[in-house]
């Protein structure tokens, strides 16, 4: 297996711990937890295929990854605050309880 | 419904406090704040009930230091109790003996010499600059100074200790007034000292304040800390400087003029807001006027007898009665109720301690504010443990 | 200016960072152990019992165990019995003297009323303060062996109170040799009233004023035991 | 160097894996710092040294400070930070999901033939990256810029208290 | 750089010289190693060393402004002379190496026990990219500036890590303290130094010391602190370095009057000292990259003490600053964590954002005539000062001395 394949698999089964965990479990905080983790995967398939491949030149990984680690903190700061917001109506963060679109 | 809606007497116990918690915040956390927590000032013990850092109840509680003083009292003959009162607040021994000698003068008809009575009032008004330096001092502590105004505070205290110790013999637990006098004459090399330190103290007065009452940091802390209002005040039986921050006029040593306090030209200062600044305000302002009525009183003290000759030491038997003496201590009203039956103990030894009372409005002034600010309000009711358990 | 507070109190800490090295006002600390302050004569912490003589300080003492002291002590840490028999005192007389005299110092409280209400100047106070022991119980209750300290003693911690205390007892002394004289004389009876507790009590206060009064010596009234009052 | 990706690449998904199956919450979201230093390590064998320091700077930084405060903010007792255990079923699915899309991915990456990229590590500068991020990524900068501005008021009007609704929501 | 090593003082080139006699006969990949080995055992011997005598140094320095001696007691051994206490510190280390390690019975064992190490290892990683002389910078990192923040911003963890552990409602509160202060914080740390990248065109901590070379009229140095955005930047810079090294006025997570010790009031024993350790670790790494920032690194204020060795340069500046923390711990009381936050992020932030403006318009006005140039100087100084009054007055108002009345 090359180097190029070994980032590879190592990113899948990245992103399928993220997968996995934002499945199976009923928390917030740990579906969100495991979206993160998602990303980081595809993030590294950026800078995995930016370091192999031929002409690596304009650094365009690099920059995919920069912004995509700029969405994600995004994406987390609302996230939680939306798990807050949810605790604070119904006074817990399990998944399944939060199915009311009011309140 | 807001924090402050929920009024120490509307929140009887921790049920009602939870129940309107569930539904409007989040988790209460419960803190036992002592009574071997840094800032309780001795052994005192607050349970703190927070929302965050915002405090919806506090229930204090003391008795650790309970030392049956009233009852010692009653077992004790007249002059037996006077050691003990050393030990109610032992920062301000001297007043605590006053109090209790114009207590029981009171019962037994007892006069007292001018000489006597001026050495009283230089006393108590060093006592007073004592234990506001000391209070100023342990407030910035509780502040988060690194101890520093507080050693600038025992440094000057150390030459007060002196000053006490050459002339009674001990340094805090003092036991020298007398009924009709006091125990010693104080020579005038003493005086002199006493001069001495009254002079210097305005200039340290001034750095004091350089390093504190101009500080943002400490204005932020304490401006609109802990508001006391003056009905609430008044209500609580509430005296002293914390009384006073709050804009009330009363000052035993005008209202009640005991002693030779008449003959002496001082103001008192009077806070407006009744939060923490003020009362930290008020008491380094009544530090220069007490300043000021020491250099009159060691100008203009008389020669003459330190005791009456008449007054009686040991087999001391006031005539059945009751008599309540008090004085201006620097906590505030400190006041001695005896009831004399015709024996040599009292029959009846009660202890108005000032700090004890001043204490009881805590919670209310706590309520809505942080942990932090819990801490400097504490700090600024000015208590001392042995007078609070007694 | 946000800050103009910070920095008065920034140069406050300076100065005394710089006057602590050479300002004494400033920097008051002396080092304990190896530096010691002296004490104030009027310094007070356990008492201790006056004897006469260095050499024979239980043949000596000026206590007649007239337990009043004992009655008086507000914590109550003094025991005394009373002695079977008699044995002259400075004056000649035949007085009582202590069989036990115990202080518990671990309960005295060191408010000086013992002092104050003695009226044969046989208690006094003393100035030893490092009295720290392993032993909590035995080490602090101090027996008469233990109390008893000569007057040469009292004179070298408090020179003026033991001064005044030497003179009143010398004219004390001495009016009660002339009245003796005089009762010889006189062939009067023996017994003198109860003494009152005012001239104690008056003449008891130690004093520290730099020009000693005269020892008010009652001519009229020898010191007498006194009945101790009910 | 293939051994040092190894060793990387197990750390980081141990991490992960482990976190996303405790029940302790706290102990899930430091594990998971855990993994994203793994990423970050990654990019650092990679030579993606800004990339790496970034990530380091946004996700231990700042994303798991705000994770913790969530847990902590969420949590009604000492007791609810153990999550209660979650239904069989979904953690079954959850996992055959999981398993499938790990298979078929693997599958597609062992079975893709990569040209093996022999090439030297590339090298960007710091230089470089701003160059670019000013040059060409102008216009993306200013949309980050500007996601990441609202992201922040948006957060801040969603977990801040309106007491008032409560009132009428609270069953 | 080359030639400056060859035309410099023996001194100046010992620490290098030295390395080199010690490694040079090693072949290449082990000599790298044993460099980076001998680099390490360095940085910890000697910040190891400057970690003691600095505690010694802040107890006599407070004692002395409170008027009182300090620790002067504890002997040197086997002599048993005094020497002003210099060996209380491993007076210190033996005592908290002996003493019992208590671990509460209901703390996370784990998480309790990793805090310290992991506060440790994090501040530790903070000096491997301060330029400490001339030459003398352990890892020469492209990015080095953004490492060094990146490594520091996860102390704050450990942080929460030990207070949440200790299974304590002090430590709890604490935790939260400290993640609250720590991110508010952060913000205008990072935003101080911003000014200093965009003038010196680099991340490289190197660089930014050298784009601070050479003197104006040959006795103001060109550091960035005698300029108005740089100054404003230093001082944004302390403020904010004050708070996430947990310092006085900003200790409210180990607020001793408040919470007993905060985050450590489980701690005992040597995880105590190791906290302590990483504390005044992190102290000198943030005063290291402020000296490297703003104040010239290694580099001498006056052209004719350059004789000095670098080093030294920068271990008086490291000095300096550090009497600095002491003496602002020793004057002021803590603030309010509420008002902490808000004085990060209503005054801090927004000054740090117009000190960044202010640098663009410092470093476009730079190009233009000598009349501009000029010009720029007033003009910079007045951008930052009046949001500095207009912010400080809004931060403090309803705040203010009082007149009191008298009856």
């Amino acid at each position: 297996m090359t180097a190029l394949q070994l980032c590879l698999v190592f990113s899948s089964a990245l992103f399928c711990v993220g997968l996995v965990g934002a499945l199976a479990r009923s928390n917030t905080i740990l579906v969100l937890l495991g979206i993160e983790l998602m990303l980081n995967a595809a993030n590294i398939n950026f800078i995995a295929f930016w370091r192999f491949s031929p002409s690596p030149a304009p650094a365009t990984g690099v920059m995919f990854v920069i912004f995509s680690i700029a969405v994600a903190a995004a994406e987390a700061a609302v996230g939680l605050a939306l798990v807050i917001a949810v605790y604070r109506h119904q006074k817990n963060i399990r998944l399944q309880e939060a199915n009311r679109l009011k309140g | 419904m807001s924090i402050s809606d929920l009024s120490p007497l509307g929140a009887q116990g921790g049920s009602h406090v939870r129940a309107v918690h569930d539904e409007f915040h989040g988790d209460l956390l419960e803190v036992s704040m002592g009574p071997h927590h840094p800032s309780t000032h001795g052994v005192f013990r607050m349970i703190v009930t927070l929302d965050g850092e915002t405090i919806v109840k506090l229930k204090p509680v003391f008795g650790y230091l309970h030392r049956n003083h009233e009852k010692l009292g009653e077992n004790t003959s007249y002059l037996g109790s006077m050691p003990y009162t050393d030990r109610l607040d032992y920062l301000c021994s001297m007043t605590n003996n006053w109090a209790y000698a114009i207590a029981v003068e009171k019962l037994a008809g007892q006069p007292v010499p001018e000489r006597a009575e001026y050495v009283r009032v230089i006393l108590a008004e060093i006592t007073r600059l004592l234990n506001h330096t000391c209070l100023a001092g342990f407030l910035m502590q509780d502040l988060g100074c690194s101890g520093t105004p507080l050693m600038y505070a025992f440094r000057e205290r150390e030459k007060i200790l002196d000053l006490f110790e050459s002339l009674s013999g001990s340094r805090m637990m003092c036991n020298y007034q007398r009924f009709g006098g006091c125990r010693v004459d104080p020579s005038a090399d003493w005086l002199e000292g006493a001069k001495q330190l009254t002079d210097g103290y305005g200039q340290f007065l001034d750095e004091f304040e350089a390093l504190l009452t101009g500080n943002e940091i400490i204005m932020a802390r304490t401006q609109g800390t802990g508001v006391l209002s003056p009905e609430l005040a008044v209500a609580a039986g509430v005296t002293g400087p914390m009384l006073r921050a709050t804009g009330v006029n009363y000052d035993l040593r005008k209202t009640d003029a005991y002693g030779v306090y008449p003959r002496f030209d001082f103001r008192v200062p009077l806070g407006a807001h009744g939060d923490v600044y003020d009362r930290y305000m008020v008491r380094v302002l009544e530090m220069r006027e007490s300043i000021k009525i020491l250099q009159q009183a060691l100008a203009g003290i008389p020669a003459g007898p330190i005791m009456d000759p008449k007054a009686k030491l040991r087999g001391f038997r006031p005539k059945a009665g009751e008599a309540y003496g008090r004085i201006e201590g620097p906590k505030g009203e400190i006041g001695f109720y005896l009831v004399s039956d015709g024996s040599p103990n009292p029959y009846r030894y009660r202890v108005r301690a000032p700090s004890f009372i001043n204490l009881t409005i805590l919670e209310d002034m706590c309520l809505g504010q942080t942990v932090a600010d819990a801490v400097i309000i504490l700090g600024s009711v000015d208590i001392v443990l042995g007078e609070v358990d007694r | 200016m946000l800050g103009s507070g910070l920095i008065q109190g920034l140069a406050v800490t300076a100065k005394n960072l710089v006057g602590s090295f050479h300002d004494p006002a400033r920097y008051t600390n002396v080092e304990y152990p190896e530096v010691k302050t002296k004490l104030p004569e009027a310094y007070r912490n356990f008492p201790f019992l006056v004897t006469e003589s260095a050499s024979d300080p239980m043949g000596t003492l000026r206590c007649v165990a007239c337990q009043i002291c004992e009655k008086e002590c507000p914590p109550q840490c003094i025991y005394i019995e009373k002695s079977k028999d008699k044995k002259p005192d400075a004056t000649g007389k035949m007085q009582l003297f202590p069989a036990v005299f115990d202080i518990d110092t671990s309960v005295c409280m060191s408010c000086q009323i013992c002092v104050e209400v003695c009226p044969f100047d046989a208690i006094k106070m003393d100035q030893v303060f490092e009295v720290a022991t392993t032993s909590r119980f035995e080490a602090l209750l101090l027996n008469r062996n233990q109390l008893a300290k000569p007057n040469t003693y009292y004179h070298s911690i408090h020179p003026t109170e033991a001064a005044e205390v030497d003179g009143r007892l010398a004219a004390e002394r001495k009016a009660a040799e002339e009245k003796a004289k005089a009762a010889a004389a006189a062939k009067a009876a023996a017994a003198a009233a109860p003494k009152s507790a005012t001239a104690a009590a008056s003449a008891t206060p130690p004093s520290t004023t730099p020009t000693p009064k005269p020892p008010a010596a009652p001519s009229a009234e020898a010191p007498k035991p006194p009945t101790p009052a009910a | 160097m293939n051994a040092v990706l190894i060793v990387i690449a197990l750390v980081t998904l141990g991490a992960a894996a482990v976190a996303m199956t405790l029940r302790n919450l706290i102990h899930s979201a430091l594990l998971l710092i855990a993994s994203w230093a793994g990423v970050a390590a990654f990019y650092l064998w990679a030579g993606a040294e800004f990339v790496a320091f970034a990530e380091i700077l946004v996700y231990v930084g700042a994303v798991s400070m705000v994770v913790l405060f969530a847990v902590l903010l969420t949590r009604r007792s000492r007791a609810d930070l153990t999550v209660t255990p979650d239904s069989a079923g979904r953690a079954i699915s959850g996992f055959i999901a999981g398993g499938a899309v790990c298979g078929v991915l693997v599958g597609a990456i062992v079975a893709t033939p990569m040209g093996v990229g022999s090439s030297p590590t590339p090298t960007v500068t710091v230089k470089q990256i701003g160059v670019q991020l000013m040059g060409t990524h102008a216009a993306s900068l200013l949309i980050v810029g500007v996601l990441l501005t609202v992201a922040l008021l948006g957060a801040i009007v969603i977990a801040s208290a309106d007491r008032t609704d409560d009132s009428e929501d609270t069953p | 750089m080359i030639a400056a090593a060859t035309t410099d003082a023996f001194l100046e080139r010992a620490p290098v010289l030295l390395r080199d006699a010690v490694t040079g006969f090693l072949p290449e990949p082990w000599r790298t190693l044993v460099n980076a080995l001998i680099a390490v055992g360095l940085i910890l011997g000697i910040f190891g060393t400057l970690f003691a005598f600095i505690t010694l140094a802040e107890r006599k320095i407070l004692g002395r402004v409170q008027n009182r001696p300090g620790p002067n007691r504890a002997p040197i051994p086997f002599i048993n002379k005094r020497f002003f206490g210099l060996s209380q510190p491993f007076a210190d280390g033996v005592k908290s190496l002996t003493k019992e390690d208590i671990v509460p019975r209901d703390a996370d064992k784990v998480l309790h026990y990793l805090a310290p190490v992991a506060l440790l290892a994090f501040s530790i990683l903070t000096f491997a990219v301060i330029p400490y002389g001339r030459n003398l910078v352990p890892v020469e990192l492209d990015a080095a500036v953004l490492y060094f923040f990146a490594a520091g911003a996860a102390t704050e963890l450990a942080v929460f890590m030990a207070g949440w552990a200790s299974r304590n409602k002090y430590s709890l509160l604490a935790a939260m303290r400290a993640l609250a202060q720590l991110i508010s914080y952060e913000l205008p740390l990072l935003l101080s130094w911003v000014p200093v990248v965009l003038i010196a065109g680099t991340l490289s901590t190197t660089a930014i010391v050298d784009a601070q070379a050479g003197w104006k009229f040959g006795f103001i140095p060109h550091w960035h602190v005698f300029t108005p955005w740089g100054f404003a930047g230093f001082v944004i810079f302390m403020v904010a370095a004050l708070a996430e090294s947990n310092r006085s006025p900003f200790d409210t997570p180990e607020a001793e009057s408040e919470l007993i010790a905060g985050h450590l009031t489980e701690y005992s024993g040597f995880k105590y000292a190791l906290f302590f350790m990483a504390e005044y670790f992190g102290m000198l790494a943030l005063s290291g990259m402020a000296i490297t920032l703003f104040l010239g690194g290694w580099r001498s204020p006056l052209p004719f003490l350059e004789f000095i060795p670098s080093y030294l340069w920068f271990g008086g500046k490291l000095l300096a600053l550090i009497f600095g923390f002491i003496w602002i711990r020793a004057t002021f009381p803590r603030l309010r964590i509420d008002q902490l936050t808000r004085f990060a992020w209503k005054f801090l932030v927004p000054l740090a954002l117009i000190n960044l403006g202010n640098t663009i318009v410092w470093s476009l006005m730079s190009n233009s005539s000598a009349l501009m140039q000029l010009a720029r100087w007033p003009v910079c100084a007045a951008i930052i000062l009046v949001p500095f009054v207009v912010l400080g007055r809004k931060l403090s108002a309803g705040v203010a001395p009082r007149i009191y009345r008298y009856a």
